[in-house]
């Protein structure tokens, strides 16, 4: 059975125009639908279809390339929803303090009588680390990384203390670092390939699991308990 | 017996003092209209001159490395200007980023000072820039016509299949517009119209003033020696000087009968302007 | 005519995911819309399964619950804020 | 120079660019921001507007960082490590001016952000078209392969996305005003980095569609 | 002047995103015009969907070929000559996943996304540069975001110059109800004298 | 025999069906119902991307996809807190 | 080397406007006027500058950019007289030898 096809097989050829039509047709309706809304934060919602018709057209091409294209992607998207959600929160509270200074914009407390909240994340967030280890680099930084929200959360929720921000950027700066210092190593010296590899896996696992962290901990206040 | 370093020398020289007087002309041509007697013919050259000689003044509130740096950037970007056009004869794509980096010293120039009149015009450097890169993009469609970007090489496309301005005159027509934009008091020089008073050069004084208006000078050479050689071919020097010549009396009318846009208006207008040439360019050279 | 041939893993699933979706979109309470969408998700995971890809199933099964936790937690908080802010004003 | 499969694209244009942002990036990282002075209405006082140190530092971090992005935006040979400086210099931008304190500014911020969003769809869309339509995102091998009307729709897409992400007319006002607030080193890498994006991006639509 | 109206809308802030929308979306309807088809020359092609998974293959999705250590696996780059170490990294096979693997044959992905496989191929080794940018763009977000929420919309009960305003605006609260009642004050006084008078 | 193409006009349908419940749908005014919609066109964009056996761009969709779904609603519930119209 | 040539004609022309400049003020301290009689002398100047600047083939005994270096300057001193001075000697003297040189050329 031969592993790697001389050109791409025609099963893909045939899938292009479906999908790449399809892209379009969400691209189409979700760019009109912006082009009609008057509101801005259903806008930031709708941008994140435009951000899938985007997917749809990558991963059309069908090889490993255009897989590897995806990630940044949808890195990308996340990250552009994550910053520009902050900035609409922010020019709201501007606008309403410029407005009326004597409104208090801290987040309203809440209590939570789930009974899950107390039982389940602990173990689920135990699992998704593991499961986030073993698989490393980006897919597992995200798997590990939502383990770690979740934990987070549930330990938010039922009003227990959580680690410092301080604490879980440093430990992201070690990944950065640990990651391009991989990199270094692949384009320098190829011959320690499978020190490297390990290095910008284990690097970049850590760095994109704080990062899930750190959206945690940015959220404690809203999730908190009385 | 060829020196470079000579070659250059004398093409700035020559870039600044023609430049001058084109601007001198300039003005005297739109005073002339206006039924003003207007100043001298060397007059603007001799306040570039006499710029160099007054004492320079740092306001309290500049930002510091920018507000001197901007303008020996400017004055560095139009000497590569000299180098790369007239010169060597190089690429239109570096003319195009220099071209962009003037944008960026206008811009700067007039937010590092702190006076609110260099914000405007700093804002309004934002707003003009968008307009102005796509005009200037006309050299990019010029590739699309002569499959190059060297301007040496346009010259001898020219010498085999006549100047382009028969063949595009669309385009020529768009970088026309690139020159009426950067003349003095025309419709769309919004950066430094005189409602902000002189727009991003109002908070520089003495040797620094004197670098902008001599790199302008070099700027207002360097862009109509583009225009010449692009569209008319291969023509000998005084020929060029004679077309800067009726050049500059041409945007010295129109800078003398018409008022200045508002920023969005003359943006659009640009805009409008481009896209009208840019797609009645490339039509015929699809069919 | 073999009936009972109609109901396998392919065409299940993809009922559940359709019959899912749609009622998600026709419904129009916040936490119906999270029940469907689990609905939606049990189709999922068998689509996942039934292309045999067990670890992607495995990974997909523990972030269900986080999702549903999650949506529920939000949808609970501005349930309780809009109930304040009918009663009188925001933060009063 | 290369790295993996992307290499470097160099020629005087190329290496023109880089330097200038190289040098901009250097005066940005030595330079320090402005007052702005604006006379208040109804009285005769002045009022100042002034970068505090905590917002400087984070805004000198990010103009390096963007700095340091477009040049090498300028030098890159592949499409799609292009669109991703895009998108890193479109989010950079972002966060330069996310700092300030006016919210008209924050509002042509958000409304930028919306834009820098969006316009991941036709810059990744448009190098996804044309690696379908060539098999390859070099631009040393794309530049050798005749257009077809399926790279040219790519490449106009990739057009679209870069007017959006840098601000050229008609989308030219969500940009434009975020330069009202002070801070002009920091504004100076804005407008420069779209510029250069531009100018790059109709270079290589030119390299796409010949 | 109609067309100097329809300039100065667009040139607010609020219409961009839309306008930009509604041109996108447009352009996009062309795109089902142009002749569109994938050219079959790619680089890094793979097989068909679901033909390693059928053959029981334990690497399933990813299995490029190539012996843990021994031989590199088949990646077809786009410049070799660059690449000294081409395909390694596919073929390497961590203890652990190497375990994973011979005990079922339903976990290629989680076996080819620990370190070796052909993600890591592609995004560490031929298109590392890629990489550094995407999580770049990543951190740069967290930076922006996280500078934004500590700095101003997070912790607003306990920062000292909030607890400053607050005070400030109680006292001018206070200044201002106090003005209140000593205007009604004077204006019941005015009244009263009226009356009286 | 196992169909590949069944599953991809599957996913086409549910991300066209999603995307026209977000953007059209019954009751996206509120902006909870929209966002809850988005995840239609994420079971989709997953379904398709399950048959192009793009299954690790799949394991970072779903983990993405919660992660933005959840950034979104914070947004949601603080703005709505604040009582900020937007 | 065609550059150095119009590099020297452009300073002798710029010297030649310094010193007209000077000149004229020197002369005239009244205010603008709009009427004014033609200089004899400026208007020889203007006459002999124009005709060696576009006549200078006509004297082949000295090199031609000697002559141009010579009419640019006169040029430059009639012409950039002070505002209101030496328009009409520039006319006159460039219509006299645009005759001149149709003539010679035809």
């Amino acid at each position: 059975m031969p592993v790697v096809p001389p050109y791409v097989p025609f099963e893909y050829i045939n899938m292009y125009l479906p999908v790449i039509y399809t892209g379009l047709i969400i691209g189409f309706f979700s760019l009109m639908a912006i082009a009609m809304e008057k509101r801005d934060i259903h806008i930031l919602i709708l941008t994140d279809l435009v951000g899938f018709a985007m997917i749809l057209i990558v991963a059309s091409v069908g090889t490993d390339l255009a897989e590897s294209f995806i990630l940044p992607g949808l890195v990308v998207e996340l990250a552009e929803i994550l910053a520009i959600s902050e900035i609409l929160i922010s020019r709201e509270m501007r606008k309403i303090q410029s407005k009326d200074m004597n409104k208090s914009l801290s987040p309203m407390d809440m209590t939570y009588d789930m009974e899950i909240l107390t039982t389940a994340p602990n173990f689920i967030a135990l699992v998704l680390l593991a499961f986030g280890v073993f698989l490393t680099g980006f897919t597992g930084g995200a798997v590990a990384g939502g383990g770690i929200l979740l934990y987070i959360f549930s330990r938010k929720t039922r009003g227990l203390p959580v680690v410092e921000i301080e604490g879980i950027s440093g430990i992201s700066g070690l990944g950065w670092c640990m990651w391009i210092i991989g990199f270094c190593i692949f384009f320098l010296m190829p011959q320690y390939w499978l020190l490297s590899l390990f290095l910008a896996a284990g690097g970049l696992m850590l760095k994109v699991a704080t990062k899930m962290g750190i959206i945690g901990i940015l959220m404690r206040e809203e999730y908190g308990k009385k | 017996m060829y020196n470079l370093m000579a070659d250059i020398l004398i093409n700035v020289c020559l870039a600044f003092l023609f430049g001058s007087l084109l601007l001198g002309l300039h003005r005297k041509v739109m005073a002339r209209v206006q039924l003003r007697p207007g100043p001298p013919l060397i007059q603007y050259l001799l306040h570039s001159l006499k710029f160099f000689f007054k004492e320079s003044s740092w306001p309290k509130t500049i930002s510091k490395p920018f507000y001197i740096a901007i303008t020996v950037i400017l004055c560095a970007i139009w000497v590569t200007g000299i180098i790369v056009g007239p010169v060597l004869k190089g690429s239109l794509m570096i003319i195009f980023g220099i071209y962009a980096v003037h944008k960026i010293v206008e811009h700067n120039s007039g937010s590092s000072s702190g006076s609110p009149y260099g914000k405007l015009s700093c804002v309004r450097a934002v707003f003009s820039a968008s307009s102005e890169l796509l005009l200037f993009a006309s050299v990019a469609l010029l590739y699309l016509i002569t499959h190059t970007m060297d301007i040496g090489a346009i010259i001898t496309y020219q010498q085999v299949h006549g100047p382009l301005i028969y063949k595009a005159p669309l385009l020529a027509l768009m970088f026309f517009m690139i020159i009426v934009t950067k003349a003095p008091y025309s419709p769309f020089s919004i950066t430094t119209g005189k409602d902000i008073i002189s727009g991003f050069e109002t908070e520089h004084f003495g040797f620094l003033r004197g670098y902008i208006m001599l790199s302008e000078s070099i700027m207002w050479y360097v862009l109509l020696w583009l225009f010449l050689t692009i569209f008319f071919g291969p023509i000998s020097l005084l020929w060029i000087f004679i077309g800067m010549i009726i050049i500059t009396i041409i945007t010295g009318f129109i800078s003398a009968i018409t008022p200045m846009l508002n920023p969005n208006h003359s943006v659009m207008s640009q805009l409008s302007i481009a896209l009208i040439c840019a797609i009645g360019t490339i039509i015929p050279i699809m069919i | 005519m073999d009936f009972l041939g109609f109901f396998n893993i392919t065409t299940i699933s993809i009922a559940l995911m359709i019959i899912g979706s749609l009622g998600m979109i026709l419904v129009k309470k916040p936490l119906d819309k999270v029940i469907l969408f689990s609905i939606v998700d049990a189709g999922f995971l068998l689509a996942v399964v039934s292309f045999k890809y067990l670890d992607v199933a495995f990974a997909m099964a523990i972030l269900g619950p986080i999702s549903t936790i999650i949506f529920l937690m939000s949808i609970l908080k501005i349930n309780e804020i809009r109930k304040k802010q009918n009663e009188g004003g925001p933060n009063v | 120079m290369a790295f993996g499969d992307i290499v470097l694209y160099i020629n005087p244009f190329h290496l023109f660019m880089f330097v200038t942002m190289l040098v901009f990036t250097f005066l940005i990282a030595i330079g320090r921001t402005e007052t702005q002075v604006e006379a208040e209405l109804g009285t005769l006082d002045d009022k100042t507007k002034k970068v505090d140190l905590k917002e400087f530092k984070a805004r000198r971090f990010l103009s390096i960082i963007c700095g340091i992005a477009t040049a090498g935006a300028m030098i890159t040979g592949d499409l799609y490590n292009l669109t991703l400086f895009m998108s890193l210099i479109g989010i950079l931008n972002i966060g330069i001016i996310s700092s300030v304190k006016q919210v008209e500014v924050l509002d042509s911020v958000f409304q930028y952000g919306l834009i820098a969003m969006m316009c991941s769809l036709p810059l990744f869309g448009g190098a996804a078209l044309i690696l379908g339509a060539c098999g390859t995102v070099s631009l040393l091998a794309i530049q050798s392969i005749k257009p077809t009307a399926m790279m040219i729709f790519g490449a106009i897409l990739m057009f679209i996305g870069a007017c959006g992400e840098s601000g050229i007319a008609p989308f030219f006002a969500s940009k434009a005003e975020m330069f009202r607030t002070p801070g002009s080193p920091f504004l100076l890498i804005v407008h420069l980095s779209s510029l250069f994006i531009i100018i790059r991006v109709i270079e290589v639509l030119l390299i796409i569609c010949t | 002047m109609r067309i100097g109206d329809l300039f100065n809308k667009f040139a607010t802030p609020k219409r961009v995103p839309r306008l930009f929308a509604l041109i996108l979306g447009l352009f996009l309807i062309v795109g089902f015009l142009v002749p569109m088809a994938l050219n079959p020359d790619q680089i890094y092609p793979r097989l068909e969907p679901q033909v390693q998974i059928e053959a029981n293959d334990p690497a399933a999705p990813y299995d490029r070929g190539g012996e843990v250590l021994h031989s590199p696996g088949i990646t077809d780059s786009q410049y070799p000559q660059y690449e000294p170490k081409l395909g390694w990294i596919t073929s390497y096979v961590s203890p652990l996943a190497q375990f994973v693997m011979s005990i079922s044959p339903y976990f290629g992905t989680s076996i080819y996304s620990s370190p070796g496989g052909l993600i890591d191929e592609i995004l560490y080794y031929t298109r590392g540069f890629d990489t550094v940018l995407e999580s770049s763009i990543l951190m740069m977000a967290f930076i922006i975001a996280s500078w934004l929420s500590i700095n101003y919309t997070m912790n607003r009960k306990n920062e000292v110059e909030n607890i400053q305003k607050d005070v400030k605006i109680a006292i001018s609260e206070s200044d201002r109800v106090a003005n209140e009642i000593s205007k009604s004050n004077q204006k019941a006084k005015r009244k009263q004298m009226r009356r009286e008078s | 025999m196992f169909n590949v193409f069944i599953w991809l006009i599957a996913g086409i349908i549910l991300t066209i069906i999603g995307t026209l419940g977000t953007c059209w749908g019954p009751g996206v005014k509120d902006p909870v119902v929209r966002t809850l919609n988005t995840e239609v066109a994420s079971v989709g964009v997953s379904l398709i991307l399950l048959c192009y056996n793009h299954t690790l761009a799949l394991l970072t969709m779903i983990a993405t996809s919660v992660i933005c779904t959840l950034i979104l609603l914070r947004a949601i519930s603080r703005l709505e807190e604040m009582g900020a119209d937007v | 080397m065609e550059e150095l040539y119009f590099l020297i004609y452009l300073i002798v022309f710029i010297v030649g406007a310094a010193l007209g400049l000077l000149y004229s003020y020197s002369i005239h301290l009244e205010p603008f006027v709009v009427k004014e009689k033609i200089n004899i002398p400026i208007l020889a100047m203007a006459i002999i500058g124009w005709i060696l600047a576009l006549n200078f083939n006509l004297l082949n005994i000295i090199p031609s950019f000697i002559l141009i270096s010579i009419g640019v300057f006169l040029i430059g001193f009639v012409i950039d007289m002070r505002p209101g001075y030496g328009r009409r000697e520039t006319v006159i003297g460039f219509v006299v030898s645009l005759f001149i040189w149709l003539i010679t050329h035809i």
